[in-house]
């Protein structure tokens, strides 16, 4: 059986009419749907088993606790990390990354520099602007070369002895391009420089293993991977988490605390301050099994596949111009597409009128969307519960919009 | 298609897209300002020229913009012109909505007022003018 | 009807039953349980209308920009907040502290001063002392009296022309005590001091009128206001939001980026970096709506008489300890005690077998601890669900413990 | 309440609670450590006399601590007690519950396993001796 006649079922959301269409839901690269183990695995955590975690000892706690932290167990497993105390929760991508930018920010010093790419989402450049700033460091930025990859040259020239940080994200979510994580990872650390991995667009759609990509810190959401919102992990290398101050304070992250100073608790939770997001690691939880149930090749191949009829479905099509590199190349399942003559925001609309959604703008890469010398484009990503008639859909619609307007 | 782009624009939008009336640069401009959607990145610069008794004697913009930001550009440039700079900072959203005949939904009311704020900034003379 | 008759039907958790008695749950200080409303809100979103907010065109982002941005406007009304533009979602009380801290710390310079109190939670402590650290700013701390009530003399002389930020809770997790808001805001003002109130005990239980109040800002975590994990506001008065920069960069809190710098979006996006906890956005909402329903007095006087109930059936009972302000004082919904002979641990764990649950241990509040001479307490705290004999079944099996062991 | 407590607690934690044989300062103690439970801020130290050949000839603790947490106390010193430093150094957590003759919960292993670890720093000299 294909993958979506299989998982379909599976999406309530999916039974959704809009404007009049069965839903045609394009737009998981922003966040995924939920399946309905995700929804009922939060709603039975509601109803039989909440409270607040860790310090407590009645019964209904230590249950929330033992749910909290089956939920690092999952992720450990998910990632191939070495230890559940590389595991650290955080409330997203965003997050993860505004952390790690606070935490490696402290140990910064005048001077010092910081590469990122042009491909990046904001999330993982303006955390890295603002520490800039503050420490008196330098930020630098690959650039994309036009067939969408990292141009790998310019990379050795701009990692040097005064590279601390080499921040880049694993898929980016407007071209698709699959980094060379290990590779850049290697050469990074020949000048000592902390990785710091993006891996929102891959977490969903890749099989991921920690130690062969060998970064230092790998964040990803999990609303993006069938999970829901409120929670990400921050994967964090143990060696490079002992070394670290925690950036941020608060309840949890403390073993003992005066007036004026504290000592910190062990990892994983010195770096998760306050109440975490309890029923949402619960439904994290179930959405990593779900996808460990239909097993991540298959995902990653599903999507493929879909990505690769859409690209070869536009070749075709008189009028649009595709973004990243070429549908002999494997990518992420993202399809960044131009309409001649419309603007990327009205063909979402006239493609909402037909239950068709996609996303529109600049997909927070306003650099990047410099570089493609447009201010926005559309966009079209897939997830399991995506078919093959959706994107024909998709096809037809697009074919038909240079009369819309 | 069209069928479903008359539900989802008015015609006056999709006529204003097409054929946008005071689109171009503005030679001799003395009130100018450019600013952005942070949702989308949509830009319009509005140009105006004012004479010395207050009086618009022609308005234009030029952006990056969808159909509805394009369209309430352009109906702020018509609306603007000949009038007196005070008539002028005193157009409201709700005048354009009433030239535009749309029902525009609140996620792209932004396109519509993004215009409206740039007209008030060239006349402020104040922000990236 | 009393309220608790009204309220029970609506939290399925109370259906449990814990090592064979019917649940207790004298704990929602640490996190309360949620009516079905609150629940069912979150499953109608992931099943209906999920979608990412804020930059999408299609039919579902719409629908969940709308229910996220109502979510604004139903904090805004429930703490009475001149603007919406006020109200920022934060993911918790201890990141919107964190958040406040870091924001304001950018600001402070050596030797300014901070005042916080011996009473405050982990969370609005830590973050100052790591605030304070970077700066070299200094961390004074108003002590708490032996009736519960802070040292107001001691504040009067703590508070100088060097003072910047005063930080404080409104009402104690441990003592209950309810710190006069108005009062110290005034004071806090006359040297131009930015002041800083922890909400999470007193949103649950208080109406609250931010103009009243005057500060600048105000946070609270929704889990301990019926509504879900993974969210909570952070209230800002205008003027100071307006005046500062950004603490926390990522996606959605930007207007236009460039690799080297970016410019600020408007308020209250300015401070809500990443995707949004947008199903607990709508949880919240209907935890909002459920206590309106009920009326936010109502719920006041119900957990006071509570709180009267277990305070003068201790002070009945041999052996138990109980601290903060006397009964016939207005006090938060929290009575924490100790037992004599027994650790507050096994208190915990001896009441846990007859189905009740109260916390134990420092409450993240060690500073206090210490004032109070003690490693921790046992604490019963109070939501709208609990009952008079709730409070009975407590105090009985309180009064049998000092057998026990 | 006595049978609940029963269900609770094992009657070695019960008794080594009420009197546990080993509470108290050890004089002339040579290897002493303490450490804190950041969970629920329990503290426990312990002190150990070592005698030159190695041989711990006495061994006690005080503390802050709930039951279990100081009956695995009472049970290290007891434990410890006569044996050599390496022996000592070998104590396992498995060997206290044994004797604790226990349920332990997962959110309570910490009060079973910090008496243990403190054994450990004050072993090495380490932390907080
Ligand atoms: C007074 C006070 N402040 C802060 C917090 C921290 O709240 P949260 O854990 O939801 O961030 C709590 C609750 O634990 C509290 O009672
Ligand atoms: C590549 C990339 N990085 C970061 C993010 C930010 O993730 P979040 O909004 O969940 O924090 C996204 C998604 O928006 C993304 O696609």
């Amino acid at each position: 059986m294909r993958l979506d006649e299989q998982t379909r079922p599976d999406f309530p959301i999916l039974q959704r009419i809009v404007n009049g269409h069965p839903l045609v839901y394009l737009d998981s690269g922003a966040s995924s749907q939920k399946p309905r183990s995700v929804i009922e695995a939060m709603n039975r955590y509601y109803e039989r088993s909440h409270a607040n975690v860790h310090r407590s000892i009645h019964t209904l706690g230590e249950e929330a606790t033992e749910l909290y932290e089956l939920a690092r167990d999952s992720v450990q497993r998910f990632i191939g990390a070495a230890s559940r105390e590389e595991v650290v929760f955080t409330r997203g991508t965003t997050d993860g990354l505004g952390l790690i930018a606070e935490t490696i920010g402290r140990t910064l010093a005048k001077d010092d520099e910081i590469v990122v790419t042009e491909l990046e989402h904001h999330s993982n450049l303006i955390p890295w602007q603002l520490v800039a700033r503050d420490r008196g460091a330098h930020l630098k930025a690959v650039p994309v070369l036009a067939d969408g990859t990292l141009d790998m040259a310019a990379l050795d020239r701009l990692i040097t002895r005064r590279t601390r940080v080499v921040a880049f994200a694993h898929v980016s979510n407007v071209l698709g391009t699959i980094t060379p994580v290990a590779e850049i990872v290697r050469r990074a650390r020949a000048v000592d420089a902390i990785t710091v991995v993006d891996g929102a667009q891959a977490a969903p759609h890749l099989r991921l293993d920690m130690p062969s990509l060998g970064c230092d810190f790998y964040v990803f959401s999990a609303h993006k991977m069938l999970g829901p919102t409120g929670i990400g992990v921050m994967y964090g290398r143990r060696a490079v988490l002992d070394s670290l101050e925690p950036g941020r304070g608060g309840s949890e992250m403390i073993k003992e605390v005066w007036i004026d100073r504290a000592q910190w608790n062990d990892l994983p939770w010195r770096f998760e301050p306050g109440t975490p997001p309890i029923a949402e690691a619960v439904g994290l939880t179930a959405a990593i099994e779900y996808l460990e149930k239909v097993g991540m090749e298959r995902v990653g191949e599903h999507e493929q596949a879909l990505t690769r009829q859409t690209l070869e479905g536009f070749a075709r099509t008189a009028g649009v111009t595709v973004y990243g590199p070429p549908a002999s190349v494997d990518r992420g399942a993202v399809v960044a597409f131009a309409v001649e003559g419309l603007h990327p925001h009205d063909v979402a609309a006239l493609l909402d009128a037909e239950g068709i959604a996609v996303r529109a703008g600049h997909h927070c890469a306003m650099p990047l969307m410099r570089r493609l010398g447009v201010v926005g484009t559309s966009r079209a990503t897939f997830s399991v519960f995506n078919s093959p008639d959706e994107v024909s859909l998709l096809l037809a619609a697009v074919a038909g919009l240079r009369s819309a307007l | 298609m069209s069928a479903a782009a008359h539900g989802v624009y008015s015609d006056v939008i999709r006529e204003r897209w097409r054929k946008p009336r005071h689109r171009g640069e503005v030679p001799g401009a003395n009130a100018v300002a450019e600013d952005v959607n942070p949702l989308c990145g949509d830009r319009v610069r509005m140009m105006l020229t004012v004479a010395p008794d207050g009086r618009i004697e022609a308005a234009g913009f030029i952006g990056d913009s969808c159909a509805i930001c394009t369209a309430s550009a352009d109906v702020v440039a018509d609306l603007v012109t000949g009038r007196s700079r005070a008539d002028a900072a005193a157009l409201e959203v709700a005048d354009v909505l009433n030239v535009l005949q749309s029902e525009i939904r609140p996620t792209r009311m932004r396109c519509v007022t993004l215009p409206v704020s740039v007209l008030g900034q060239a006349l402020n003379g104040s922000k990236r003018a």
